[in-house]
């Protein structure tokens, strides 16, 4: 029996994801979103989730569309006040939806902390400044620093530009961002890829995240382009 | 106590002027973030005889210049989350990794605005305490980078003085700032106050005292 | 305590059957990493029914066998710095990645020797206390792994039990050994002893507790 | 002005080497063992060095060379026990060397933190063992860690495969281990490549060690493998 972790539809995808589930949603503004994952997720009608993004989503595609159906109950991100953001803002304004701010780097170390299995770790950054209240600090070498804990999840939605059957993935440009990370962090990462190849197509030296991070795989070959999809004023469902 | 407030009529330097004095502070071969709006057009006025190369936080180091049109690529984005290029030698890596370079004092130069610059170099550029709170990499860049530059008017719109004794918008980090650069002048923080490294021709250090909370010298 | 000494003449299971026992109990799509030496037996003995993935901490995942002699590269190596190869699917890593592998949990089982388990799984195998302390990749491992299996000949080359009430050499591991592979029995760790799963069928349950300190049930 | 990292004589890589500097020595067994940059060191003279590495060397070349010339005062390493070690284990026994066990990968992430600024973090490995012995322990959802501090160098010693003169690197296979790393740890990385390319040869996507973690280059086309190395008995310098 061959190990073969590619998936046909979207729903199987998703099969596993339970209401109050913590869900990492990968990209950095539109690169590296993983859009039909988020309308399936919409599909699939989970509720009270916890999202953990760089951002809260643009118009109302992708994760715009998933906050506007509230289905989200907390976002964690670093900045939740995007040019072309307008779910978000409306529930946030309404006081519906719940915030934590990280900043950027802070958040991905926290979740490549998580998949490293380092429960917590030391940084300046925030140090002095209202992000840090109610943080652990210590001195190391005459210099303060905080303490972070590392952000867990159960699921990742991730969008990558190419897989084998074992999942070993590779990115596009910056689109890479944070979905490496989140592949490690969450119980279930679940890849949306333009291009499925054969395993002997895979450079070993070039795998971005290897297979051992990845849980499920689906091939989308002609992604929504959040730009266009806004542009053209594009709602989902 | 209630801040001065001044018209903004006196003849300041052009935002160009400003970035160029920046670009001129760069060494050859450094590493840079440029923040973004203002401090975006630093990269404009580097002169020949040094080559910089530009840090994105999202991933990208080897960042280049705006694309034609037809050249677009929206999975090549800078940290604005704008359309950029890659230039020769540049690389992608994850945001991890990304932020390592920031926070283990790999890059050499950040420049940022600011809101509020305090005279022991606390800044203030994230938060103006309304709306949706929304930091992004800024406190890593100004916890992490090995210098921090601002890049910003004096006054505000408002004309009251960015340069204070005390910050009394949230920090973005504390006692970060080397230099800040404005359109009256070149200012370092330093333990005695804000040290004037050049001052615009057209000013006296005693009209800059008067724009200035904090105490200025040469 | 003088401890008891037993002739190993007793027949225990072959290396390779003890080797097969394990290869049976790796579940289809395991990550699995096998220690130095005996543990590498494992993969000689799975099944066409399971795809096992073999880890080397050493930044190698999907380690192929040993190559041919005109084959072999020495910078391709496995963590007992032998030449091996790479099976397709297969891919590199840096350490600080390979160890994220095994410290967040993403190893699903691991396979080591032991010079004792204690009756609450903790292992001792790094060493003797005399000679030059050397631990390798061996705390990360038992530390990390989802399960950690300890495959070893019942009773040390002097006929001494390893699986004792408590570990007289420094410890490898506190708590950590889910299962132990002998000659004589395959153990479950419990919190009511060491659970029998499998009794060699030459040997009687009053024999293997004779020959294992801590009290051992079915 | 361009950038430009690369060297031609190996005393002018080794140039700001001082008594009693702290250097990384990549590689793991052999692979990746930046064998000439060593021996260059040996050429070089410095004393009282502290190395940080995977082991501590084989026979008389490299490592083994440099320590067998006494200019290691310690060694911080996983493994200091290596099959055909000699050096190491000869002034060991004379109580002429100190060492600092690490396990591996806490020495892989306790490098990775220096380089990532992150002066300390918690990790499961070693709680219990004698290795945890004065650390600092901390319960984290009911499982106890440890406290690891980062460990920084002056200097790394590293061997790569390819590079561009801004020292955009990529490795051979299991000869990347701690490299890339170290890389990011030292105040100073130094490389040994087997290849030089020009910049628009560099594949930004591929990128193992971008050029920011990179100070100065050399290229060393055939270098010497250490497993010939010691069958041949060469003895260093």
């Amino acid at each position: 029996m061959q190990i073969n972790k590619i998936k046909t539809e979207i729903a199987e995808m998703l099969s596993d994801v339970f209401d109050g589930a913590t869900i990492m949603v990968g990209g950095f503004g539109e690169a590296g979103s993983p859009i039909e994952l988020l309308h399936g997720l919409i599909d699939h009608g989970a509720k009270d989730l916890t999202i953990i993004a760089n951002n809260s989503g643009n118009g109302r595609v992708g994760l715009g569309a998933l906050i506007g159906q509230k289905q989200v109950k907390k976002v964690i991100c670093s900045f939740a006040r995007s040019a072309k953001g307008i779910t978000f803002q409306e529930l946030y304004n309404k006081g519906e939806i719940e915030l934590e701010v990280v900043p950027q780097g802070t958040l991905a170390e926290r979740i490549r902390a998580a998949g490293s299995g380092i429960p917590a770790f030391y940084t300046a950054t925030a140090v002095g400044t209202p992000l840090a209240i109610g943080k652990e600090e210590k001195i190391f070498n005459g210099k303060k620093y905080i303490l972070e804990e590392a952000l867990n999840a159960d699921f990742a939605l991730i969008k990558a530009d190419v897989s084998d059957r074992y999942g070993n993935l590779t990115f596009k440009k910056t689109a890479r961002n944070f979905n490496p990370i989140m592949c490690m962090a969450a119980k279930q990462s679940l890849i949306q890829v333009r291009k499925l190849i054969e395993p002997h197509q895979t450079n070993p030296e070039n795998v971005i995240t290897p297979g051992i991070f990845v849980k499920k795989i689906i091939e989308i070959d002609n992604p929504i382009i959040e730009t266009n999809a806004i542009e053209e004023e594009l709602i989902y469902p | 106590m209630t801040k001065k407030i001044f018209t903004n009529a006196e003849k300041g330097w052009e935002r160009g002027v400003i970035a160029s004095k920046i670009a001129n502070d760069l060494p050859h071969a450094s590493y840079v973030n440029l923040g973004i709006g203002m401090p975006e057009l630093v990269s404009q006025h580097i002169k020949d005889d040094r080559e910089i190369i530009y840090h994105s936080e999202n991933g990208l180091l080897g960042m280049g210049p705006t694309p034609n049109e037809n050249e677009i690529d929206f999975d090549l984005i800078n940290a604005g989350k704008k359309p950029v290029t890659i230039l020769p030698g540049g690389s992608f890596c994850h945001h991890a990794d990304s932020f390592s370079m920031i926070r283990g004092g790999h890059i050499d130069y950040c420049v940022l605005g600011a809101m509020e610059v305090s005279v022991n170099g606390d800044l203030a550029n994230w938060s103006t305490g309304k709306g949706i709170p929304a930091v992004g990499g800024a406190m890593d860049l100004v916890a992490g980078a090995k210098n921090v530059f601002v890049m910003t008017q004096h006054l505000t719109k408002e004309g009251k003085p960015k340069l204070v004794e005390k910050c009394t918008l949230p920090l973005t980090g504390s006692g970060v700032v080397s230099r800040v650069y404005t359109d009256y002048a070149v200012i370092d923080i330093t333990k005695e106050g804000f040290k004037i490294v050049e001052i615009n021709e057209n000013l006296s250090i005693e009209y800059l005292q008067t724009v200035t909370e904090g105490r200025v010298y040469q």
